[in-house]
């Protein structure tokens, strides 16, 4: 892999990490309504499974979309300025933290009912099989989701219409408090792939490189009709499940064992080791992503918010 | 022609006039297969093949939800469902997904869908005899329409296909005239005319379909047949009934039905969906507020008991509304 | 007692006398978890083990489902879904078959089985917003609660683990009074006094919450609240207000609103639930049918405007009734 | 096995095929509401299935019940009053032909919905459980309904807890009008479950032996705390989807090669070949059969309707 590659992939993995983080520290000041559910320690599998997108492709997310949708491309600021409700926001303060997205760049709103984007994703992938383009669409979901049938269907449909749909399982080990292995019987979750002649693959979450290397194999294949493919992503969250979840039900061992796995971490210890860059140069560029952050704060602040009777429009097209 | 000829000629027109279209849903068109349940879709995929006439397989989540993700993108798909009750099945992709993705997403995406129910009791079992529309009508971001003509059916199909909105279509398995194997037993299958020349129906602008005097009578599809029925008799001993087809529910035409009710001072409505919430609840109230002044008598419901549709026809009859249960209502109406 | 100390101890009683009752849901008791989203099942598992407090995968078809065949077959379930909205995912179990099991079987079949479910606005966006009481009203077979107090839902949940049919509960995520954190930000948390000696609230049996004579205003869950702080500010200005809880839904405890009607003349109805076919649509239907000639002035109904719900708090506060817009409304129908 | 079971399996197919033809004869007379969905050369599974259960042990059904139904031990008479909308059937004619079932005798009223019963036979797995029995369900379903998410999710959650349930699967080629290869892309339903950690199983269908031999090991692990299988059971209907439905989507090759299969004749020829009993014997039981089926016919024909008010009660228990 090339190694501006690699370094892109950090910078990208540095601003949902920093993104996330403010966004915790300004929901824990009480300036944001509602619930945040974050991706802090899996940014390798937003930015590994699209970093290779084109604008035109699609991506399907859940109810922890922050990393999904930056790295597919929504504008930093409109992200911001949704979490702060702000008509500027992409979703006009409509959405709010579940729904993000922006379709212009083929963030299909995220939909906040576990594995409910799954069916979506195939209707997109059959959209695009349908209009003759070579676009795919990266369907985004967690290990809890592969529990619900509307995987089970969405699988298997994809599989014989031979979509151009790449399944992404984020197996962080637990769907909210409950631990995968109480609520699946097998060891993987990328098993279930045979049940629907559809091949699957384990990969490890944490570590970029290798997430990239699995995805631009599995959109290559869809592109070229070779259909759809389930990547399980090995993963974890370093914060809770939602807002100030104190994560009481994992092991701290476990914990450690993550943590020390952290892809942000891996991934700038990898460029220093390989000197793609030197420390001065990745403080440079790191400095600058918090900068573009504190002018989203900004942003998002200044803007303004939708007056009450805007509540009343688009419900139809 | 009857409705389910003239549902598939709305379908071929829209498909032809625009690649966009197309149809999805279980048993559809397989070769030597029915055509759905009902025969709507028999046939189609000689013209537009199988890709644009898609056999699912029976995964209701997926259908419905497929068909948001295809009109997210640039599609126009028709879903289709072989009995209503099986909306229940999707009811999450409707209702959270279908109905919600254009505000959800402050107007920037679009849901031109269609799904396609048919609906009505006809001795299946409670399982396959429900009227869901008061369940739709009840989810912000739906259309719903109900035509109960093959006139109407095909121009509000058309208008339907051309929303750019999710819509959902009731059709009555008693109205469509489905031929062959398919048809039912005691159908009503009216044909009607239908004109050559190209025509769509806007949503929202009711029907009236006999003029009267005394008492306005707002029924959907096959009720609005029993409607017509119990309106014969009436006639015969003096009772004069306007009888209104709303041909939708989502938008609804309480402007034709208001204005009705300031010369019959009286209404009616009748509605094969079980009585407590269902549409007629939400008509019933809504005129009991806005036109409260004009009545001179409470507003009538008569709906399907609040029981499961039974089995058995001697129960299943008395359960739904028959002309002669709207005939004795309309009487005690001008008693009252 | 907090709501959701005291449905915990519903439970907890009620689990103790019958060893055939037994939870199921997700997250409901994990070690270290939240005991369900809204607290209400944290700890019971130290007691009665997690066989009993079952945690279930994310799969709301088996969830109820699985409740159903247990209830059909000697056991008693109190299954859980961590917010209203998913009830959608599970639908077509709680509609075909928990609702009409009974019937279907010719009466020989009972489903004693609980569906707990949270609802109401608390700005998590339109997918976990919505009150879906006017979709289960409509579905016979059903009973339908919605306990304000403490009080209430002890007793009323208990009455429904005993009652031999299907009951949901719709509790409000504003009320639970959930600590810790599951805190909910801007909960109303009423807390209330609850008698240790064993007690059960019969179904169908609204209560009194306000006494006046001028309006009745008939609310459920946080409207309650909603209502009660508007009836404060009316009766500054001499208006008196009526408040009327009817605690469940179906049944409905219609003879308590008819009697205050009888004294007010003036009925409006308060929902959180969207307005197109809410409950309300049928209290206001009922009664505009059966009380007609006690009514002055048309019934009204408040409810959430025909929208998804909105993220933006600005937006959702506008959306949901608040107590000025009651305060409004009431006025305005008094000068009607 | 010995040979006596499996003469008194053959005259209960040899009832269920007889049952189901006379409903068709009646049927197409007109004298019966609604509509059928017969089990004309799925005997074997319903007997193979069923034959060694306790009355204690549970049956879930589908759309397609009667055989199950029967050999479950629900009444000749109450089934077909059922048919005949009598209030002497086993639903008091409220259910109709795709409800039938008596819980007395452990026939779950027949759900209709696709897959719709296999959550409740999960249900019914963990009542069996929870109260200590060593009751056992056996879920049937077809091969269309492995494709709904109700499939996956039972499945997983009768593997995980564990649950004395077996799930059948008739895989009788066809979902209504769909051919199973056209909406699933593996070879054999029994693969899917490896994906919930559950043994699969594919048995012929059609020879009532080999099913009752899969059935009685499956059932004895259910039993013995061993958890629940699956069983794919390949075989075919002699008879329409539905009603007077032709088939015209079957290849009449495949027909020709599966009617030659019959688990009927199959089993009468196994009896006669290895002088279980002889032609006569056996024409002689068959005859009993015969009347017993007219009996039944006689018996709902006398029966009371159901008053119309009748349909007001059992809204609730
Ligand atoms: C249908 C449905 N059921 C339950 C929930 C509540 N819920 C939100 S997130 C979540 C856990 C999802 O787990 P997983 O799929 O592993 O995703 P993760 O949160 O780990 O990213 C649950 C149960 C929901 N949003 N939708
Ligand atoms: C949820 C749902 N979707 C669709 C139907 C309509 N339907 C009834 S039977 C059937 C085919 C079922 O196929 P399979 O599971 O193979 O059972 P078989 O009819 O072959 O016994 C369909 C689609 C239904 N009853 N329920
Ligand atoms: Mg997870
Ligand atoms: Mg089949």
């Amino acid at each position: 892999m090339e190694n501006e590659k690699i370094v892109s992939m950090y910078e990208q993995m540095f601003l949902l990490r920093n993104y996330e983080d403010k966004i915790y520290f300004l929901f824990l000041e009480g300036v944001m309504p509602g619930t945040i559910h974050q991706s802090q320690g899996q940014e390798a599998s937003a930015v590994g499974m699209l970093f290779d997108l084109r604008k035109a492709d699609y991506m399907t997310s859940t109810h922890r979309p922050a990393g999904h949708c930056l790295a597919k491309g929504v504008s930093l600021n409109s992200m911001m300025a949704e979490m702060f409700a702000k008509s500027t926001g992409c979703c006009k303060g409509k959405g709010g933290a579940m729904h993000t997205g922006d379709i212009s760049v083929g963030a299909i709103p995220a939909i906040a009912i576990t594995a409910g984007g799954m069916p979506v994703a195939v209707g997109v992938g059959l959209s695009c099989k349908m209009r003759k383009t070579d676009n795919v669409v990266v369907c985004f979901f967690g290990d809890g989701a592969s529990n619900e049938g509307a995987f089970h269907e969405s699988m298997n449909a994809a599989a014989i219409w031979n979509l151009p749909v790449v399944f992404v399982c984020e197996n962080n080990l637990y769907g909210a408090s409950t631990h995968i292995h109480q609520v699946i019987k097998i060891t993987d979750l990328a098993e279930r792939a045979a049940a629907y002649g559809m091949s699957g693959e384990v990969v490890d979450g944490n570590d970029v490189i290798k997430v990239n290397d699995a995805a631009t194999k599995a959109i290559e294949k869809a592109r070229t009709g070779g259909g759809p493919s389930f990547l399980e992503l090995k993963t974890y969250r370093r914060c809770g499940h939602s807002r100030n979840d104190a994560c009481g039900y994992r092991d701290k061992a476990e914990e450690k064992e993550w943590f020390d796995k952290d892809p942000v971490a891996r991934s700038r210890k990898y460029i220093l080791d390989n000197k793609l860059r030197t420390e001065k140069e990745l403080e440079k560029l790191e400095q600058n992503i918090l900068q573009q952050i504190e002018e989203a704060v900004e942003y998002a602040k200044a803007s303004p918010s939708p007056l009450p009777e805007d509540a009343l429009t688009n419900v139809y097209y | 022609m009857s409705i389910a000829e003239s549902l598939r000629q709305a379908i071929a027109e829209e498909m032809r006039r625009d690649p966009r279209v197309f149809c999805l849903g279980e048993d559809i068109d397989v070769e030597g297969g029915f055509g759905g349940a009902f025969t709507v879709t028999l046939g189609l995929s000689k013209e537009f093949g199988h890709d644009r006439i898609l056999d699912t397989p029976i995964s209701e989540i997926m259908i419905a939800g497929a068909a948001v993700g295809a009109a997210m993108t640039g599609m126009i798909p028709i879903a289709d469902v072989q009995y209503g009750d099986f909306l229940f099945c999707m009811m999450d992709q409707l209702a959270d997904n279908a109905a919600k993705m254009t505000y959800m997403s402050g107007g920037t995406v679009k849901v031109p869908m269609v799904m396609r129910a048919p609906v009505g009791a006809t001795t299946r079992g409670a399982q396959h005899a429900q009227s869901l529309e008061g369940f739709f009508t009840h989810i912000p971001g739906l259309k719903i329409i109900c035509p109960s003509t093959a006139y109407d059916a095909k121009g509000l199909l058309k208008t339907a296909i051309r929303d750019d909105n999710p819509v959902i279509v009731f059709e009555h398995k008693l109205l469509y005239g489905s031929k062959g194997n398919r048809a039912e037993k005691s159908a009503l299958s009216p044909v009607g005319e239908v004109p050559d020349e190209e025509y769509l129906i806007p949503f929202g602008v009711g029907a009236i379909r006999r003029e009267g005097t005394d008492i306005t009578i707002v029924a959907t599809l096959l009720m609005v047949y029993k409607a017509m029925e119990a309106a014969e008799i009436l006639e015969k001993e003096g009772i004069s009934v306007e009888v209104i087809d709303p041909r939708t529910l989502v938008p609804f035409d309480y402007e034709m039905v208001i204005n009705s009710i300031k010369k019959t001072s009286r209404l009616m409505i009748v509605e094969e969906d079980t009585k407590r919430n269902g549409w007629g609840a939400e008509v019933a109230a809504q005129i009991a507020e806005d036109a409260f002044y004009y009545l001179d008598a409470p507003v009538k419901r008569v709906a399907s008991y609040d029981v499961p549709i039974p089995f058995a026809p001697v129960m299943e009859n008395f359960v739904v509304p028959s002309a002669s249960r709207i005939v004795e209502e309309a009487r005690s109406i001008m008693k009252a």
